[in-house]
């Protein structure tokens, strides 16, 4: 019996192995989530104008995109990481897997900074406690009511579209840290990186919605 | 049992007997394919019921038979679409003009009717509001501004076939025209809490000679 | 090569093929075996059922007695049904839990949970699933769900009551409706629950994909496979909608955003459209699965082939797409732009085709069959009947004036009614007859059967029948008590009849239970094909071990072939060798088809 | 699995594409146009920026055909999505 799963799996001439196949159509999953979201906000703001502001008014451009910067690298960190387990090159996996992590906790420390920056200004979800009076300006005393910059709608979309991506590339960094793990105990090698490359799938593709959302919430 | 008809309650509204014609248009084209399927169900059911030493036909189907039924289908689905968009849009979207308009605004659990007052203008001084109370005349096209302060309500005239969310932070236009003078109800067919069952109020059709006297006696009653 | 494929073969290796004693706690709770997962869910989803069901009672109650005490439910708490007299916050959650409990506790995981676990390995040939851990994941998840679903009768406010779908700014927050944690609770449930589908659905959609046997083609696959397939596809695109907009939900209810709460700048219409948007592909997720096993069941108890196999494949997949353009169907009234309505109206009308194809395409594979009405065909004789009841209410329904009159009527709730259990649960009821003895080895008792169908069936109409009635004489959904409308007041002998029949409806079910558990013990033994069926499950012994086949099954036909004139049986398995004279080539016959290897 | 076509993929090529796209989107966006041409070409510099990482870094132009069909197919969903609730307001 055993024999015969293992001449199935893969089925002959199957080029996607399971793991992979599961993991694109994981992702597809994951389209539908996002597109939740961003409809939602594109909607809204179609709808509500007055509740947004111009880009680089509120929202912080230049470190938005140095961080962009940051995950993209992280994308070719990861993708590196797989080009070496697909020469077998163990070091190099293990090097270049430790670099995307990194960037990917950087990615979310600064998302971190920029959050409590923002919230500090008056710019949070809280739809009753909204009050941004835009970067540069000052609160001040009596006045912050008539300097508020866009509506509650801003704060409640902005934080949740770059929420749900800095948790996913929160649980991404989780997994990366379990295979680098993997990675340090020597489980993957050529003949064997579906682990390595489904996560590099699901990090690119974090990646690819966040290059989405810079464009759509921080700069249109 | 009266219950029991699939005739429809009298309508007391214009665009009233366009909807019921097309509820009877339907009504016959689904108890015609109704009775056909389901009989034909029973007939095969009987007629090819188990017998001991029969078998079964070995067929994988028809193609002009498939096609047949399948264009059949859409020729009276899309053609039964395409001939309701006029109503449609006669309801929702047409509002004939120089009708009277008034501001009905739903809130947990009442309806509140704002008159335009003797000048016939909504937004001027003499505007004045009553509670589960629409008055209107007859055989004049009634414009109503649909609001709501809290949730969704919807507004529901059964006797004259009108039916409208009222969504907060909207104004939705609605209109009808009533054919006969009477009282009918106003019931609210979105729930919209633990009142939602007892959220009623009254429509009001007046002779339209008797309108204005009505309208002064009710204005008279605001004023106190 | 992939940790699947070690997952399975470790798996096969713990198992071997021969019997041992295996810790209770690794054979029947973290399980990965498909079939046991499949039986996990069939449990736990007829739990709900009767939860839902005895919910449905008491709202009967209510509407045919208003105001009067449930007989011998003292007991109830204050906030809930004071000296047993239902309160009209609390019908509210009866009908929010009932509708919410049904569809995605009851139905929906019986049929993708149930049937899909128990089918799509066996019925393709093979072993387990892509992904066991990840299955056996899907349905811990679905438990907590569940539980803090119930849980939320119990909290201060009770449970959630603003309907099952939620209509926002009633939904956004408290202060409308009272009920905060409920609600909360609630939309925390179907998040989890959300993710228990999608780890099914990407189990099933890699699994068909990948794992079919050699020979077993696309167009070889049995209807009930293909119908999970796309039923599949669907989940997985449109539960993250579903999922998105519960947790933008859930802030406005906590934290107090603004999304669709309209004081603060939100839209209440864009719920109704991304509810809707998931919504409506969920009906069709509620339905595809009971159309492919009314398909398997009525080729099968007919002995004949299904009539116009390829157009009932596409048919699935028409059925699939059109319900993704057709959500504001339920919008007609909510204020949305009229030219939308009457796209929407064209598009909703359009499934109809389909439709069509579906029910004379059953009515074909009937016509000069050799017809055995035994419990699995009665049941799926009727979900063809009333699901033609069902869908011909949906034109009406379809047809934007009319349903400016029947919007938010019984004429809805007949309809719900008529799809979901006339349909769904009546094809789940053949299902479950027709494959309980590949579950348990042991057939249902037929008689019990045939009496609790029976009385089902009349009970059931007479239940939801006359609601088209009541919903045309304008009686509005979601009443508490319809006497308060004078104009009501003459359906009110009506409403009282309803319930009572509705009582009756409630306690044949009961039948049903114990025929169902006197069969897990007592019923006839089964061997491994007792309906002479040509699928694969029915190749293997009943219940399959692990792993299920014994070697690799190769399948030589299509799953229909059943009064072959070649065959000397009336059915002609699909892995049965072909006698070298008739025959295709070897080639033909043995080298996976090349659809067969997945993108 | 994995064909050699890749191997040679030019990663950081795409990498220094990525980047000077970044820049070229930050500086378009500050530039006085008119809101269709800004959102336009942001846009288009996006979706051409998203499309180089799932063709290169996802490896789908290596991919068979049927998983390129896979991955496109919710697409089209999502514009309707969009398209169809824009036309409320
Ligand atoms: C399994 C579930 C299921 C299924 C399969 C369907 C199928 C259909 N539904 Fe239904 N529907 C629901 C579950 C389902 N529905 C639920 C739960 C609600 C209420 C939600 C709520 O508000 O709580 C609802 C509500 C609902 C509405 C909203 C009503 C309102 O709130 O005002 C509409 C409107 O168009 C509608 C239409 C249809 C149509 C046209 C079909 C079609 O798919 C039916 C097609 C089938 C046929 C037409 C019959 C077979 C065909 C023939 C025999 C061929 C010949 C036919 C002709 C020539 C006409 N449904
Ligand atoms: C699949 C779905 C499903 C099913 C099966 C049912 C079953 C029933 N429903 Fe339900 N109903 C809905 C889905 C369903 N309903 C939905 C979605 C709504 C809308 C909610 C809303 O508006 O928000 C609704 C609303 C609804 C209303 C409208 C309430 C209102 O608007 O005020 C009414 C009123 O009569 C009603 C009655 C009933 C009755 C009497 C049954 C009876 O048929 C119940 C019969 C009993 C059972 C089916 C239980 C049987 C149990 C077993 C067989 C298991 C036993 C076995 C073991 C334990 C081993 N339902
Ligand atoms: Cu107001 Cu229901
Ligand atoms: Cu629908």
């Amino acid at each position: 019996m055993s024999t015969a799963a293992a001449g199935r799996l893969p089925m002959p001439g199957m080029k996607v192995y399971n793991l992979k196949l599961g993991m694109w159509i994981f992702l597809l999953s994951e389209v539908m989530f996002f597109t939740g979201l961003i409809g939602s906000y594109i909607i809204l703001r179609f709808a509500h104008p007055e509740h947004f502001a111009a880009p680089g008014v509120v929202l912080n451009v230049p470190l938005t995109a140095f961080n962009t910067f940051v995950l993209i690298c992280s994308s070719v960190t990861m993708v590196k990481a797989f080009a070496a387990v697909e020469q077998g090159d163990q070091k190099g996996l293990q090097r270049w897997l430790l670099a995307t992590i990194a960037l990917g906790t950087f990615f979310v420390g600064v998302q971190a900074v920029e959050y409590s920056v923002l919230s500090s200004e008056g710019f949070v979800p809280m739809a009753e406690l909204y009050h941004a009076v835009g970067r540069g300006a000052v609160h001040a005393e009596g006045a912050a009511e008539a300097a508020v910059v866009g509506g509650p709608l801003y704060g409640a979309t902005f934080y949740a579209m770059t929420g749900f991506h800095g948790a996913h590339v929160s649980i991404g960094v989780l997994c990366l840290l379990y295979v680098y793990w993997r990675a340090r105990k020597g489980k993957y090698s050529a003949a064997s990186l579906g682990g390595v490359e489904i996560m590099g799938l699901y990090w690119h593709f974090v990646d690819l919605v966040w290059i989405l959302l810079f464009t759509i919430v921080y700069l249109i | 049992m009266d219950v029991l008809s699939w005739l429809l309650p009298e309508s007391f509204s214009t665009f009233g007997r366009d909807i019921d014609r097309l509820y009877y248009v339907i009504l016959w084209i689904t108890g015609v394919v109704f009775v056909l399927t389901e009989g034909l169900l029973v007939w095969i059911l009987v007629r090819y019921r188990h017998r001991e030493g029969r078998r079964a036909a070995h067929i994988h189907g028809h193609r002009t038979l498939e096609m047949v039924w399948t264009t059949v289908t859409g020729v009276i689905v899309l053609g039964l679409a395409v001939a309701s968009t006029g109503v449609w849009h006669h309801v929702k979207r047409d509002v004939p003009a120089g009708a009277m308009e008034v501001i009905v605004t739903a809130k947990q659990y009442e309806w509140n009717v704002t008159y335009p007052g003797p000048d016939g203008l909504l937004g001027t001084d003499d505007d004045f509001t009553r509670r589960n109370a629409l008055d209107v005349p007859d055989a004049r096209p009634v414009l109503v501004h649909l609001r709501s302060e809290d949730v969704i309500h919807s507004f529901f005239l059964p006797e004259l076939r009108v039916k409208q969310d009222a969504l907060p932070g909207k104004s939705i236009r609605v209109w009808f025209e009533a054919t006969r003078p009477g009282t009918y109800v106003i019931g609210c067919a979105e729930l919209c809490g633990l009142g939602h069952y007892r959220m009623q109020g009254q429509l009001t059709v007046h002779a339209a000679a008797d309108y204005q006297d009505w309208m002064q006696a009710a204005l008279a009653e605001a004023d106190q | 090569m992939s940790t699947s494929e070690a997952a399975v073969q470790a798996h096969l290796h713990e198992h071997g093929g021969h019997d041992h004693e295996e810790p209770f706690l690794r054979k029947y709770i973290f399980c990965t075996d498909h079939k046991m997962i499949a039986r996990q869910f069939l449990f736990m989803s007829l739990f709900f059922l009767l939860v839902g069901g005895l919910l449905a009672a008491m709202m009967r109650w209510q509407l045919g007695f208003p105001s009067q005490p449930m007989p011998g439910a003292g007991g109830f708490p204050d906030t809930m049904a004071p000296g047993g007299i239902v309160l009209p916050e609390f019908y509210n959650s009866l009908v929010t839990m009932h509708g919410t409990i049904m569809i995605f506790f009851a139905i929906m995981p019986l049929l993708v949970g149930l049937f899909g676990n128990l089918l799509i390995p066996l019925q393709i040939g093979a072993p387990d699933m892509a992904f066991p851990r990840l299955n056996m994941a899907s349905f811990w998840i679905a438990v907590p769900a569940g539980l803090l679903m119930l849980s939320s009768f119990f909290v201060e406010g009770g449970a959630a009551g603003a309907g099952w779908t939620s209509y926002a700014p009633l939904s956004a927050s408290g202060e409308w409706t009272g009920v905060y944690l409920g609600q909360q609770l609630w939309l925390v449930s179907l998040i989890v629950l959300g993710f228990s589908s999608l780890a099914g659905a990407v189990n099933y959609i890699t699994t068909i994909i990948s794992m079919r046997a050699p020979g077993m083609t696309w167009f070889r696959l049995p209807l009930s496979t293909w119908a999970l397939f796309i039923t599949a596809i669907l989940v997985l695109l449109a539960i993250p909608i579903l999922t998105g907009a519960l947790i933008m939900l859930l802030f406005d209810q906590t934290i107090g955003t603004g999304f669709f709460r309209p004081e603060v700048g939100g839209e209440p219409i864009l719920w109704q459209h991304l509810f809707w948007f998931f919504g409506h592909p969920e009906v069709y997720i509620l339905i595809l699965p009971a159309m492919g096993i009314t398909s398997d069941v009525l080729a099968n108890r007919a002995r004949k082939p299904i009539f116009g196999y390829h157009a009932m494949v596409l048919a699935i997949i028409a059925i699939a797409f059109l319900g993704w353009i057709v959500w504001g169907h339920h919008m007609f009234q909510s204020g949305m732009n009229p030219l939308l309505g009457t796209s929407f109206m064209i598009s909703t009308m359009a499934i109809a085709v389909p439709s069509a194809i579906k029910t004379f395409n059953w009515l074909g594979t009937l016509w000069h069959g050799d017809i055995h009405l035994d419990v699995p065909m009665l049941h799926a004789l009727s979900f063809v009947s009333m699901f033609i009841i069902g869908g011909l209410s949906g034109i009406f329904m379809a047809n934007t004036p009319v349903d400016m009159y029947i919007h938010d009527t019984y004429f809805i709730v007949a309809h719900i009614h008529y799809v979901l259990f006339g349909g769904s649960l009546f094809a789940i009821f053949a299902g479950i007859t027709f494959w309980f003895p590949k579950m348990f080895g042991r057939m249902m008792h037929e008689g019990v059967g045939k009496v609790h169908f029976v009385l089902t069936f009349i009970l059931y109409n007479i239940v939801f029948f006359p609601m088209h009635n009541l919903g045309l004489r304008g009686m509005m959904r979601r009443l508490y008590d319809p006497t308060q409308y004078e104009y009501l007041q003459p359906l009110q002998p009506m409403n009282e009849f309803i319930s009572i029949a509705a009582f009756g409806l409630v306690t044949v079910q009961f039948l049903f239970a114990g025929n169902f558990v006197w069969s897990l013990f007592r019923g006839r033994t089964a061997g491994p094909n007792p309906w002479k069926s040509n699928t694969l499950e029915w190749s293997v012994p009943s219940p399959p071990p692990h792993g299920n086949f014994d070697g690799m099954p190769v399948v030589y036909r299509g799953p229909y072939e059943y009064s072959h004139p070649d065959a000397a049986e009336d059915y002609w398995p699909q892995n049965q060798p072909p006698p070298p004279e008739v025959g295709p080539g070897p080639e033909v016959a043995l080298s996976p088809a090349p659809e067969g290897v997945g993108p | 699995m994995s064909e050699d076509a890749h191997k040679e993929s030019p990663y950081f090529l795409i990498w220094g594409v990525l980047f000077a796209l970044t820049v070229a989107e930050v500086f378009y966006a500050f530039m006085e146009l008119p809101q269709f041409w800004l959102a336009f070409g942001l846009i288009v510099m996006a979706v051409w920026k998203a499309l180089l990482v799932a063709l290169y870094y996802m490896h789908l132009r290596f991919e068979p055909r049927r998983l390129w069909v896979l991955a496109a197919s919710p697409l089209p969903l999502a514009v309707i999505l969009v398209v169809v609730v824009i036309q409320e307001f």
